[in-house]
């Protein structure tokens, strides 16, 4: 037996968790007052472009979002497994890979900013 | 030989059917599915974000409609699920002993439902 | 029959046992070792144990002290030069365990905890809160596992021993699991098989404890020691027999009769003491026997509270609180809740004495050592006596320890100066035999009696003939019973006719041990005609150090009651003298 | 003066004769304050006798009884017959092999337990007349939740992954691999670590938390496990990227 290489993403999986337990669910609610039109100057480009703008902005997007990707891919990985989905390595590959690009994009977006 | 053990297989894609507590597992799970979706989302917005006005303004009208609401009611479903069941589990994961008791459990929980409360007005606050 | 060749072999994997697979396998690696187990270890009785194990640790303590009371406590049956070595090696071994990773509970500042117990006149029980055997039977299966050269065989049941020329080359037992019989090869056996309370209706014991290891020994020709002297606990649960440990009145609890009255200081353990401030040696901190006597008493004067499960004193700990309860005594109050529905927080909790120890067993000499040569023994099967006619609480864990490395010890010497039996072939018959009579008994068909009738009438004969208080009369008449029970054992059938996990045919075998012990338990006690320790007669209420300093040896005869013998007991410094448990004691 | 009456319905599988399980069922006259063991036990002495089952303690401490009750994993010495309804149906453990009737393979448990090197690996040599080794009731307390365990393996008939993938080494062993390692006295959490973090070990583990819920000792096995990921995580941070840290 021989030690696993889990931890690489279970600590991404397990930061996720706790930032998305505190901040997903307001966000979600933000998201749908946003798809509500629940009010007019939500999410202006203006404000939303300020607050990416500068460097603990861009630090806390990235945070919020990466570890997100990382915590949901590790976690359906597995959840799939529970399905009976066993081809473990596929999914593993296809899923981080998701959260890999997921990852680069919001770099690049940051970075375009 | 006279022995010969009975193997009693496991329905790989149904044994959470069987208790209760493998179904409240299983719906934790299947949160994961909401969160990396509304954190693509996410991805998608930045990146619109990024490419200016237009594309930003885009990407807000394609979320207003049916589905759109539809899937931020999901996600948020799911999330506040997760969250519950993230934060009721910390003392497991996360004892906090001092001296020789440890913290109640309740307290921990408590603690971080507040943070939590916390948190999310300020981001509300600020979002709206 | 597969033949299975080890150097030595040992019966029985409970705390005993497994310090003796440890000790044998420190002192020599290439030692070939047998643990043989009818239970996986961890599920041995020892497990049960409660209080803790006495040994002299503290500064304000003495070895003599501890020897005093154990000697006191036995009414001087014990044999003082295996007590004295007794006492030495206990610290030792309790420490040894310590350091193998024991949770012992412990002080501020971080030294070993020690608490009081009955009839010991300081604090010396080392307990891990209320679950002292837990700790000490999984520290020890734990550490077992560190050693390759112990070889396990869980859920085998040993069936006879294999002896030749009075000397033990190994035995026979049944793998469970499969039905097969196995004939084990060694050099030297040491039984570690535990007690036999199930004899009785009412005991703590679980329901492996049925004196196998001490009828293999018996039937091999090894005498059985004072048989007769059965302890009662005083506070069992009244429905289960479940125990509450003595752990309980240590930490101070009193015991009070219906009308809310605390009655020891009424048989010669008073003066009353203050609620909350035990005093040592004095009211409930007395020994078994004088508590479980009282008890009878108080019952004959109409002063129990009368449950459904029969008469009861009862247990108050209310005024410990709950903080001290929860932290002393938790598994106490979670038994007591769970199987009665009763916080010992909250309410007084109704108690009975219980059977609950065997001070008798295999003879052994101090070498841990029996008669039949290349045969040891050690636990609560064997009596090397220190216990005597009264084991205080907390002496036998300690026992395990001491006499189960003392076992192995002996058992390598004997390995170093004995040869080899050259008589392969009388030992192959004898196996032979053994298995014969096991397909005997699993082939016959159409037979008369049950086995559940047969031990419960075991059972309630001897709770009749031997319980607390017994009578010349009583104790015939069990005689009686018993050699007619005895007869009737070969009338009965195994119904279950299948090899794997035959628990109808183990329940026969166990059946056929105790209907052994319980004969010897019978007439050792008829023809003890005296009062002694936890054997009280009515009919000779006076202990008799002319007539009965000694212990009591039952051989067995195959179709006839056990024949006695007897031998002087040891007496080094403490000549015999009046036990004191009044608080005029010093 | 019987006060109820059941229908137990048992398992039954004799490996000489059946080729599948089946169940039998029996009326018990109970009282109340039994547990489902006394209801066996009335099974064997009165109606049957060639039922089998393991037990001993009665008082839920020997950790042999282990079954499935209604369903759930549970002691049959700690599982009240007021608490069920008119019928009650016991199996055998799950994802344990049956070996007879409801006695359970346990071997695989027993491999595994053995395997994490439950037992103290001390920090310092110090012979025993050297005294005892300190131990505060502070650091007593850390792990001692974790000595509790029985090994009544209840936590791996309820725990779904050691059914899905019958190599992870489970709750029981893995939470007695991390008591020795939150022992003052031990020093052998490296050694251990070779095991229990390896991909059979902790990370088969998906916080199930079904282990801790059956648990009749309160181990909280599932905590342990992920107290075990937690640090085997910044185990693996450290080693692989500051690798300079690592003694
Ligand atoms: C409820 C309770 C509380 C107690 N509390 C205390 C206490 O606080 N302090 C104290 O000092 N003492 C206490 N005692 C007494 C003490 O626990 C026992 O005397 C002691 O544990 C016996 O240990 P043992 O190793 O001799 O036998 P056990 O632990 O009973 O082990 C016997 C072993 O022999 C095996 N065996 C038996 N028959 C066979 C066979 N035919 N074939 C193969 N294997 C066999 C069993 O499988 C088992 O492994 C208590 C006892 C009880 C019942
Ligand atoms: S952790 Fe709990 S459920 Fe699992 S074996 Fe130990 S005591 Fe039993
Ligand atoms: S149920 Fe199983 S998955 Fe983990 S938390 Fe317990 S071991
Ligand atoms: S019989 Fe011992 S745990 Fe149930």
């Amino acid at each position: 037996m021989s030690k696993s290489n889990k931890p690489i993403v279970w600590g991404p999986f397990a930061a996720g968790g706790t930032v998305t337990a505190f901040l997903t669910p307001v966000l979600t609610l933000l998201a749908l007052f946003a798809a509500m039109r629940f009010s007019p100057d939500m999410f202006t480009y203006a404000s939303m472009h300020a607050f990416a703008s500068n460097w603990l902005g861009k630090l806390i997007i990235f945070g919020v979002i990466t570890l997100s990707l990382w915590h949901a891919a590790h976690r359906f990985r597995i959840t799939l497994f529970d399905f009976g989905v066993r081809a473990d390595l596929v999914v593993a590959t296809i899923l981080y890979m998701i959260a890999a690009i997921g990852t680069v994009s919001t770099i690049f977006s940051l970075l375009s900013i | 030989m006279s022995r010969n053990p009975y193997v009693r297989e496991v329905p790989k894609t149904s044994w959470f059917f069987r208790q209760p507590r493998y179904m409240r597992y299983m719906a934790r799970e299947v949160t994961s599915f909401f969160i990396g979706a509304f954190s693509l989302l996410l991805v998608v917005g930045l990146k619109r974000l990024s490419e200016g006005p237009e594309a930003f303004q885009g990407f807000l009208d394609a979320l207003r409609g049916p589905w759109g609401v539809l899937f931020c009611l999901a996600a948020l479903v799911a999330a506040v699920y997760h969250s519950t069941s993230w934060f009721n589990v910390t003392p497991q994961a996360m004892p906090i002993q001092r001296g020789e008791e440890f913290v109640p459990g309740k307290m921990i929980v408590g603690a971080h439902y507040a943070v939590w409360a916390v948190v999310s007005l300020i981001v509300l606050f600020m979002g709206i | 029959m597969e033949i299975i060749q080890t150097d030595i072999a040992i019966v029985g994997a409970g705390g005993a046992g497994l310090r003796a697979a440890i000790a044998l396998a420190e002192a020599d690696p290439k030692l070939r070792i047998a643990l043989i187990s009818k239970v996986y270890p961890m599920r041995s009785h020892t497990c049960a144990a409660e209080g803790g194990a006495a040994g002299v640790i503290k500064s304000d303590d003495s070895l003599d002290l501890h020897f005093n009371d154990t000697v006191g406590g036995g009414d001087w049956l014990c044999d003082q030069d295996a007590v004295e070595y007794f006492i030495n090696e206990a610290p030792k071994e309790l420490l040894q365990l310590e350091h193998w990773g024991c949770p012992w509970s412990r002080e501020p500042d971080g030294s070993v905890a020690v608490r009081p117990f009955g009839g010991m006149k300081i604090k010396r029980t080392w307990f891990a809160a209320d679950k002292s055997g837990f700790h000490i039977l999984h520290t020890l299966f734990q550490t077992s596992l560190r050693f390759p050269s112990i070889r396990r065989f869980d859920e085998y049941y040993a069936l006879d021993l294999l002896a030749d020329d009075g000397r033990c080359y190994g035995l026979t037992a049944l793998e469970m699991r499969s039905g097969e019989i196995r004939h084990f090869e060694a050099g030297a056996v040491i039984i570690a098989a535990g007690g036999a309370g199930r004899m009785f209706p009412f005991t703590t014991n679980g329901a492996i404890k049925t004196g196998d290891g001490m009828a293999l020994a018996y039937r091999a020709g090894a005498p059985l020691k004072d048989m007769e002297f059965v302890q009662y606990h005083p506070t069992g649960l009244p429905n289960t027999g479940i125990l509450l440990t003595e752990g309980c009145r240590g930490e101070g609890g009193i015991l009070v009769n219906k009308d809310g009255r605390r009655y020891l200081q009424d048989y010669g353990m008073g003066p009353e003491t203050p609620v909350g401030q035990p005093v040592l040696k004095t009211m409930e901190l007395g020994p078994r026997d004088r508590l479980s006597q009282a008890f009878w008493h108080e019952q004959q004067k109409g002063n129990t509270v009368s449950t459904k499960w029969g008469d009861c004193v009862l247990l108050d700990m209310r005024h410990l609180g709950e903080k001290k309860i929860n932290e002393r005594l938790p598994f106490v109050r979670d038994l007591s809740i769970s199987y009665l529905g009763m916080d010992p927080v909250k309410e007084p909790i109704p108690i009975r004495p219980v059977v609950h120890y065997c001070m008798g067993g295999i003879h052994t000499d101090i070498n841990a050592a029996t008669p039949v040569a290349g045969l040891f023994a050690a636990g609560e099967c064997a009596c090397v006596s220190i216990n005597g006619a009264n084991r205080l609480g907390s002496n036998s864990l300690t026992e395990l320890l001491v006499f189960g490395r003392k076992a192995a010890m002996s058992a390598i010497e004997h390995l170093k100066s004995a040869p080899g039996s050259n008589n392969a072939s009388a030992l192959a018959a004898k196996a032979q035999e053994s298995e014969a009579r096991i397909r005997a008994l699993f082939d016959k068909s159409g037979a008369k009696e049950s086995i559940s009738g047969l031990r419960n009438e075991m059972m309630h004969t001897l709770e009749e003939g031997a319980g607390i208080y017994r009578t010349g009369d009583r104790l015939a008449a069990t005689c009686a019973k018993l050699a007619e029970l005895r007869q009737r054992y070969a009338d009965i059938e195994v119904h279950d006719k299948s090899k794997v996990y035959n628990t109808d045919l183990l329940q026969a075998l166990e059946l056929g041990s105790m209907l052994d012990c319980a004969e010897t338990v019978a007439v050792g006690g008829r023809d003890r005609k005296e009062s002694r320790g936890a054997h009280q007669r009515l009919d000779f209420t006076e202990r008799d150090d002319n007539n009965f300093l000694k212990h009591t040896l039952s051989y067995h005869h195959p179709k006839e009651p056990p024949r006695l013998d007897y031998l002087d007991v040891v007496i080094t410094k403490s000549k015999p003298g009046v036990r004191d448990y009044s608080g005029a004691h010093k | 003066m019987s006060e109820r009456q059941i229908q137990l319905e048992v398992l039954r599988y004799d490996p000489e004769t059946d080729r599948e399980p089946r169940f039998q069922t029996y009326t018990v006259p109970c009282l109340n304050e039994w547990v489902v063991l006394d209801a066996l036990n009335y099974v064997k002495d009165n109606l049957d006798t060639t039922v089998s089952y393991r037990w001993s303690c009665h008082m839920a401490v020997c950790g042999s009884c282990g079954m499935m009750i209604n369903g759930e994993p549970k002691l049959a010495c700690k599982a009240f017959i007021h608490e069920y309804p008119d019928q009650i149906r016991v199996e055998p453990m799950a994802h344990f092999p049956i070996e007879r009737d409801l006695v359970t393979v346990v071997e695989d448990f027993i491999t595994k337990f053995a395997s994490v090197k439950p037992y103290l690996i001390p920090k310092e040599d110090k012979p025993v007349s050297a005294g005892e080794f300190k131990q505060t009731p502070a650091e007593l307390m850390k792990f001692k939740q974790y000595t509790l365990c029985i090994n009544c393996m209840l936590c791996y008939a309820a725990c779904p992954q050691y059914g899905l993938v019958p190599e992870f080494l489970g709750p029981a062993a893995i939470s007695m691999a991390h008591r020795y390692n939150q022992d003052s006295r031990d020093g052998g959490r490296d050694q251990r670590q070779e095991v229990i973090a390896s991909h059979e070990g902790v990370w088969e583990c998906s916080f199930v938390g079904a282990c801790s819920e059956v648990c009749p000792k309160h181990v909280d096995p599932a905590g342990a496990l992920q107290q075990v990921k937690v640090a085997s995580t910044i185990d693996w941070y450290k080693e692989h990227l500051m690798p300079w840290s690592k003694k």
